[in-house]
Order: C-alpha cells, then structure tokens, then sequence
C-alpha cells in the first residue's frame, strides 16, 4: 500500500534523475546550468521532507542560485555550446 | 537488496555526475557533472541522517529530544554545500582564464593546443 | 596553559584575514608580513614540539571546551608536533624565497593563499576529527588550487582543472566514506572511531575504507589520482611546489596512515592493505619510468617525488610498526631533500629562465653553489651511504624483510637503480658538460644560499648521525601505530558511547 | 565512442552496485544516534539554542565552521586572484528594463533586511549565516543585473571581509583568554546571559554574534566573486 506522500517522493526522485541526466546530455550550456540548478532545487525540496529545513534553505540559497548565477557569468564569458566531436575517456586518466 | 527510494536517487546523482565527468569532454559540462555528484553526496547524508516518524530538530514547539532527527549530518551537509560552491567557484575561474588563453573549452583541444 | 597551542591553528587563521586590511596601509609590507608571521608560526611550532617530546604526552585541544566526543579535539602528539614544525620551517624558508621568486601580480592574494595553505596542512596533521580532517583538507586543497592556477599561463591553469576536477572526484568519495562509518557508528570522532571500530560490518567497512583510501589518493599522490601532479608541479610557482612536495604531500599521507591503523580492527583490514600495497606500488614503478625520459628538470623531480611518495605508503601499507616507523623517516628526509631541491631548480629558473636539461648544461660553473646543493639531494636520494635517504631506504627494506614480503625489497632496490641512472645523468650534465651557450658566473643570492646550506648541512648531519632522528621518528611511529595508546590519552566524555 | 561509454557505464555500474550493497546494511529511517542524542538531551542547557542544528554548527562543531569560512575566503581571494588584471571593467552595454530597475531600487533594501533576519534569528528558526549572507549577495547581483554601470565598493568590501574574519578568530580568542579553550562560549557560560528567555531573540550566547559575523562575511564574499566574475579585463 502506498500512500500519497510517498508518491510524491518517488515522484520528485524521479524527477531529479531526469533533470540530472538531462543537465549533462543537453548540448546547451545554458540549458544544462537550468537542468543542474532544477536538480538543486528538487534536492532542496527532498531536504525539507527529510526534516531537514536549514540544509534545505542553504541549499535553494547558495547551491541553486548562487552557483547557476556564477555558472552563468562563466558562460556568458567563454561561449555557451558543446562543440560536436567524438567522446573519449577523460584526459586526466591518461598520462 | 532493499534500500530506500533517497538512497537510490543518492546514489543516481552520483554516478550520472561521475559519468559526465568521465565522458564528457566540454570544462564546464564537467563542472556541471561534479556539481550534481556534489548534491547527490549531500543527499545521502542527509538521507543517512534521517529518523522515521521523527521531526525537524528544532526544540520548540513541544518537540522534545526523542521526537527530533539526527542533526549532525544536518550541519556537515551545511559545510559541504558551502565548500562545493566554494570548489565550483574557483573552477569556473580557471576555465575563463583557460578560454582566454586557448579559446576553447574543448579538453582534447586542449591537448592538442600545448602539443 | 595547553590550550595556547590552539594559535597554531588561530594565527595563521587571523593574520590572512588581517592582509586585505595590511594592503590597504600599504603594498609593500605584505611580503615581508608573510615572513614574519611564518617566523612566529614556527617559534610557536618549536614551543610545542618542546613541549610534546619533553612531556611525553600529546597536547589535546578542546575546542569550545567540550570533551571530545562531543565537541572537536585536536590531538598534537608525537607525530604531530614534529610535523607541524617541519610545515613551519619549510613554510618560513619558503616565504623568504617567496619575496624573489613571486613576481606575478597580486602578491597580497599570494601571501593569503601561501598563509592558508600552511594552516590547512597544520590542521590535517593536527585534527582529531574525521570530518574536520575532511574540512582542513579542503582548505589545502582549494589553496592548492589557487596557487597552481596563479601565473595565469595556459600550462598552469590546465593543471589547476586537472587537479580541482581530480580533487573534487576525492572529496565527493571522502565524503562518502564518512557518511558511511557515520552512518554505522554514530560518531565521527577518531579516537571514538577506533573505539568502535570492531562492531562494524565488514562490508561496509570495506566500502567506506576504499572509499576513504580514494579520497585522500588525491592529496597523497597515489596512481590513478596522481596525473595532476606532475603538470601542477611544473606550473606552479617554484616556492609553491617546494611546499606541495615538503607538506602537502605528507599531510595526505599522514591522514591516510591514520585512519588506516585507527581502524585496524575492522574484519576486512586486509584487503585495504592489499589494495594500498597494489597502489603504492603502481606509484613507484610509473613515477620513475616517467622520470627517465623528462627533459625538464622540474617536472623530473616532480616524477621523483610522487615515486618517493610509492615507498612511503608501500611502508604503510606493511602493518607492521617497523613498517610505520621507516615511512615516517622516509617523510621527514623527504621533506627535507625536497624542498632543498625544489628551491634550487626554482632559484636555477629565476636565475636562466628555464629549466630544460639544456639550461643545466655546466651549471656548476654558473652558479656553483646552486649545483652544490642539488647534488647533494640527488646523491641522497639515489641512496648513497652518509646522506639521510640512505638511512630509511635501509629501514624500508629492514621493514619488508620482517614483514615478509620480498616483492617490496625487489622494488625499492630497482628503483633506486632507476633514480641512480636520472640523477646521475644530471649530476654529469652540471658538472662536466659544456653548456652550448657561454655564461658567465652569477653572483648567487646570499640569503637563499644560506637556507640551502643549512638543508644540506641537515642532510648530511642526519645522514652521518642517525639515530637522534631516528629515535624522534620511532616515537612518532609510536603514536601512529599504537591505537590503544592513542584512545586512551583522548579524555572521551565517559556518558557517550553505546 | 560506443565502446568507450559502455566501458564508463558499466564501470559506474559495478561502483554503484558496491556501493548499494554497502549501503543496504545501514538500513535507512533507523535510529543510529550515539553523539547526537548527546546533543539533543543538552543543547538548551550547555547552549541556549532552540535550533539544534545551529548549535552543532556554532558550538559543538565551531571549528568546522570557522574552517568552512575560510574555503569561502580562500575561493573569494582565489577568484580574485586568478582574475586580475591591470584594468578591469563591465561590458554589458544594455540597461535592464524598466521593471527591473524600479524593481530592484525598490527591492534591494528589503532583501538586505531579509537576508539580516535570517542570519539574526538562526538560533530560533531555520536558516543562519551562510543563507542570510547568500540572500544579501542576491541583492547585489540583483543591482549587477539590473544596472549596467553598477559596481561594488570592492575596496571596502574586501576590508569589510578581512574585518568579519578577524572578528569570527576573535570571538574565538577571547573565549581562550575568558574560559581557556579557543571558541569557548564565554557570553552563555561565563557570563550567563540570556538564561531566562530561551527560544526568545536575545539568547544562545555568541550564536547571535558569530552568525551575524558570518553573514556579512559571506555576503560580502559572494558579492566579491560575482563583482570578479562579472569584469572582464581590458589591455
């Protein structure tokens, strides 16, 4: 028997998963900084449901939008698509 | 293995982080990466810290020590999150200062930038 | 009267903060500012080492006046206290070096970083506190990061997001190896940690334990997380990477040997051994096959740190207290050699401009005494008899012979045949080769002479009378290895525990 | 790559795998409180505070506290120092809009305020320094968004900055010198102010003080890294 408040947890685990995979597979920088600071956002909301409220302020405050704000100055200086190419393994594993 | 639906959206940031550190190739999608590995940390302890049936631990209100959660992970995930921003901060710095010089932030261009 | 020692860690803390206010009164104090806030760090450092070895035992700080379960303790033993003196002195003889060899702008944000980067290694060879370990060593690191990145070159700032990215990986595992003991213990305490420590699941004291292993890999330069360091040396400011290679490096190891024996007692300890011996190892045989075919000196030595690095947690990684005992004297001769070397080759930079084994080329003639003192760190390295190196390579060996595993003698062996054919080869480049270029000889900087003869003298004298050192040493190991000791000289809070 | 990422995800796989396995024997929602019901059982009498969360992070934990302050100090300096040039100013050349700018006139003093009242009362209610001063630092990037022209008095913010730190080491001494343990709580426990009304404004020792502390500093922090991030560097 599931009740209605943890629907809503799946719900909103779910929807954090989602916007994660989508912040690291869209090809919009912007658009990826949007999708990280939602799942900033939904963490912030599974805080309060954790009894966690500080933690849930700190994080809406400074993980959401001090950090998306920062990410985006960032952006708005170096350029704002992934260019298309090939993946490979990241440089720091290799010597 | 029977573990929680917030362990398992822990765990989940984690690894979609780890992965896009591993893959990607663009600075700050790898930035973005160690930002939701960051939060899925965060949300572990927070999760790890967790009493059912049990409420914030503010002591008014007729809360009493035995109705409150474990605050103590409460205050690390504090300073984590403050030291995450700190670190993503500091990074985005240097990936300016490495697109001023090279005008890419693409890591094989890069390598092949120094040669 | 004890509790003064805690200005070790508030000093640093509050003269950093006071330098924007320096700056405002005027630029050019803050570098000699720097200098004398070292010069106090150390006095202060000497105090406490003075107190430790002549009391025999260790200083606990309570911070906030709670007993230590329930509030933070830090916990300067024997270990300790000689640690944190040899951060003070290598940062004091680094921020002299500094007021050279720092020339990029804005200098008052390099003595804050430099300053900071001193307390945070202090605090991570100081605390008592598992999660206060994890802040302290964000301080390190994220000042660390800073610093690589501060010539602004494209090479440095590369190396700086090698490093952040690395470093952030770490400490999102570290992290989560906390949560894990905390999770099945309730305490994050150490001394409490280790009390406990047999209670807990084998499973997940694995995980956790690995986890943690990880974590600190990065600040302790072990294989797979040590690719930054090579470029980050290279980079960096020439005083910054003396004092990467002399403290930073060992504050990492320190935390590793620490938890590691703290928890000795959980089920699978073994395994964590084994993996920290596979790791070690990798380390080891990497670093030197890397040194070999580098033509710049700097990076070179870089290789040859993080091969040293190998050895000393090979030795940790034995279990044994011999073990322990010869790591620790591997660190301390370590530091030692390094920073000499380190400074140097930044001096031979400063002086030429590069430091491509070109430039190298009859240096002995150019700046003789630079050469002087490089030799002398390299023939102490390699493992010649009279020189500190010597001595705990022996001990190393000593160690692996009792514990059994001749796997690690074969290393240690073959690569000091490896640093021998590098350091040699260099060694012949500065003395008995021409360079392509005629120089003519510079007259070297009086002041950075001195410091670099007192570390050859200190060389030479732990290489030729061991054993003052080595009993210093054998009573830090003590502290390291002997947990029993450790939670009883900690005044847990008697109400707190299951 | 195909095969590259199926290796990636398959290795993220085994790690999550070891680590659910881990994590299946610290069951979740149970009790595994050992130094915290410490905590919990003392917090109104050894701190005064209501908001136990607070008093771990001022009190029982302040060094990890003090700590977490510095890494927000050291990111500030390190932003600053890594984006130093000679000359440096804004770019942005359009204006916001109306709304915007009326908006944050008339905003801007009342997120301040808001930002004061959260760090003031982190004692009693959720939140504390490090929100109050990230909601302040809201206000001055709301003014960066809105005008073009606008700068901070970064000179004096960064005094501002050095001043609170010294502050936070102070309060931190003082208890040394007072009760003889750094950032001992000599308001509450020596002099034994504020006994009588718990759970009011004016209780909880030095919480208030640190907090207030804490929230100018990260406040000004904040403001300093978007005022680096924001300036791009001329020749």
């Amino acid at each position: 028997m599931i009740n209605c408040i943890q629907c809503i947890e799946y719900v909103m685990v779910l929807v954090m998963i989602l916007a994660a995979i989508f912040a690291v597979e869209w090809k919009d920088l912007l658009a990826a900084v949007v999708g990280m600071a939602a799942v900033s956002l939904v963490a912030s909301i599974l805080f309060f449901f954790l009894q966690a409220p500080d933690v849930a302020m700190t994080e809406a405050t400074i993980g959401a939008a001090m950090s998306a704000a920062v990410f985006i100055f960032a952006i708005k200086r170096t350029q704002r698509y992934e260019t298309e190419e090939e993946e490979k393994l990241g440089w720091w594993i290799r010597w | 293995m029977n573990i929680g639906v917030y362990y398992f959206g822990a765990i989940s940031l984690m690894l979609i982080g780890l992965y896009a550190i591993l893959v990607k190739k663009n600075l700050l999608k790898i930035l973005v990466g160690l930002s939701i590995m960051e939060t899925g940390v965060n949300l572990l302890l927070i999760s790890i810290g967790y009493i059912a049936g049990r409420s914030a631990p503010i002591l008014s209100e007729g809360i009493g020590p035995n109705q409150a959660v474990d605050p103590i992970p409460q205050a690390l995930v504090l300073t984590a999150i403050v030291i995450g921003v700190a670190t993503t901060a500091l990074a985005l710095t240097v990936a300016i200062n490495l697109y001023e010089t090279y005008k890419t932030l693409n890591i094989e261009e890069l390598r092949r930038l120094r040669g | 009267m004890s509790q003064y020692a805690s200005l070790l860690i508030a000093l640093p803390l509050i003269s950093a903060f006071f330098v924007p206010i320096i700056k405002a009164i005027g630029k050019k104090v803050v570098m000699p500012f720097l200098v004398l806030i070292t010069a106090i760090q150390m006095g202060m450092a000497t105090w406490v080492f003075n107190e430790v070895y002549t009391t025999g035992k260790p200083i606990i700080i309570m911070a906030g006046g709670f007993r230590p379960p329930v509030g933070i303790n830090l916990y300067i033993g024997h270990f300790a206290a000689l640690f944190v003196l040899i951060i003070a002195v290598a940062s004091f003889f680094m921020a002299i070096f500094s007021m050279k060899a720092i020339t990029v702008e804005p200098k008052d944000k390099y003595a804050m970083l430099s300053l900071l980067l001193m307390l945070g290694a202090t605090g991570m060879i100081s605390t008592g506190d598992i999660f206060n370990l994890f802040v302290f060593m964000e301080i390190t690191a994220i000042s660390a990061y800073a610093l690589t990145a501060y010539n602004k070159s494209g090479e440095a700032s590369e190396a700086a997001m090698k490093y952040i990215v690395l470093g952030g990986i770490g400490s999102s595992f570290f992290l989560v190896g906390i949560a894990l003991i905390y999770g099945s213990l309730g305490t994050l305490n150490m001394a409490q940690i280790a009390q406990l420590a047999g209670q807990m699941n084998p499973t997940v004291a694995q995980a956790a334990l690995a986890m943690l292993v990880f974590g600190l890999g990065v600040e302790a330069e072990l294989f797979p997380l040590n690719a930054w360091a090579p470029d980050a040396y290279q980079a960096a400011p020439h005083p910054v990477t003396a004092m990467f290679s002399a403290f930073v490096v060992k504050a990492g190891l320190y935390a590793l040997a620490r938890i590691l024996y703290l928890t000795h007692a959980v089920g699978s300890w073994g395994h964590i051994l084994r993996l920290l011996i596979i790791l070690g190892t990798l380390t080891v045989v990497i670093g030197e096959f890397s040194a070999l075919r580098q033509t710049n000196v700097k990076r070179m030595f870089a290789y040859s740190s993080i091969s040293q690095v190998g050895f000393i947690a090979v030795g940790f990684a034995l279990g044994t207290q011999a073990g322990v005992s010869a790591s620790i004297f591997h660190m301390v001769n370590h530091a030692i050699v390094k920073a000499l070397m380190f400074m140097a080759v930044g001096y031979v930079a400063l002086e030429l401009g590069g430091v491509t084994l070109e430039d190298f080329k009859g240096l002995g003639k150019v700046m003789p005494l630079t050469a002087f003192a490089i030799t002398v760190g390299a023939i102490s390295i390699i493992g010649i008899p009279l020189f500190n190196v010597f001595w705990s390579k022996i001990q190393l060996i000593l160690a692996a012979m009792k514990a059994g595993k001749s796997g690690v003698i074969a290393l240690i062996l073959g690569a000091s045949l490896v640093e021998a054919v590098y350091y040699i080869r260099l060694i012949h480049l500065m003395w008995f080769e021409e360079g392509s270029r005629e120089r003519t000889r510079i007259k070297e900087n009086f002041v950075f002479g001195t410091i670099m003869l007192l570390l050859v003298a200190l060389i030479i004298i732990i290489g030729v009378a061991p054993n003052m050192t080595w009993n210093i040493v054998q009573k830090a190991s003590a502290d390291i290895y002997n947990v029993a000791q450790y939670i009883k000289n900690v005044p847990l809070l008697p109400g707190v525990s299951p | 790559m195909v095969m590259k990422r199926a290796l990636a995800i398959l290795t993220l796989l085994i790690i999550g795998y070891w680590m659910a396995s881990a994590l299946a024997n610290v069951p979740f929602g149970a009790d595994k409180m050992l130094v915290a019901q410490y905590y919990l059982n003392h917090v109104k009498a050894q701190t005064g505070a209501v908001n136990a969360v607070t008093a771990v992070v001022v009190n029982y934990r302040g060094f990890d506290t003090l700590g977490e302050v510095t890494v927000l100090f050291i990111a500030s300096t390190g932003v600053a120092a890594l984006l130093w040039r000679k000359k440096r100013e804004r770019t942005a050349e359009t204006e916001g809009s109306i709304v915007l700018t009326t908006g944050a006139r008339l905003l801007f003093a009342f997120i301040v305020l808001f930002g004061a009242y959260i760090f003031i009362h982190g004692h009693l209610t959720p939140g504390g320094g490090f929100p109050g001063g990230a909601t302040i630092a809201t206000a001055f990037l709301m003014l960066y968004l809105a005008f073009s022209a606008y700068e901070i008095p970064h000179r004096s913010f960064e005094v501002t900055e050095g001043l609170a730190g010294m502050g936070y080491v102070a309060v931190g001494l003082i208890g040394l010198a007072i009760g003889s343990y750094f950032l001992f709580d000599w308001i509450w426990q020596t002099w034994g102010w504020g006994h009588s009304n718990i759970g009011r404004l004016f209780s909880a020792g030095f919480i208030p003080v640190i907090y207030t502390i804490i929230g100018i500093k990260v406040g000004t922090e904040l403001s300093g890294i978007v005022d680096s991030m924001v300036k791009e560097g001329g020749e």
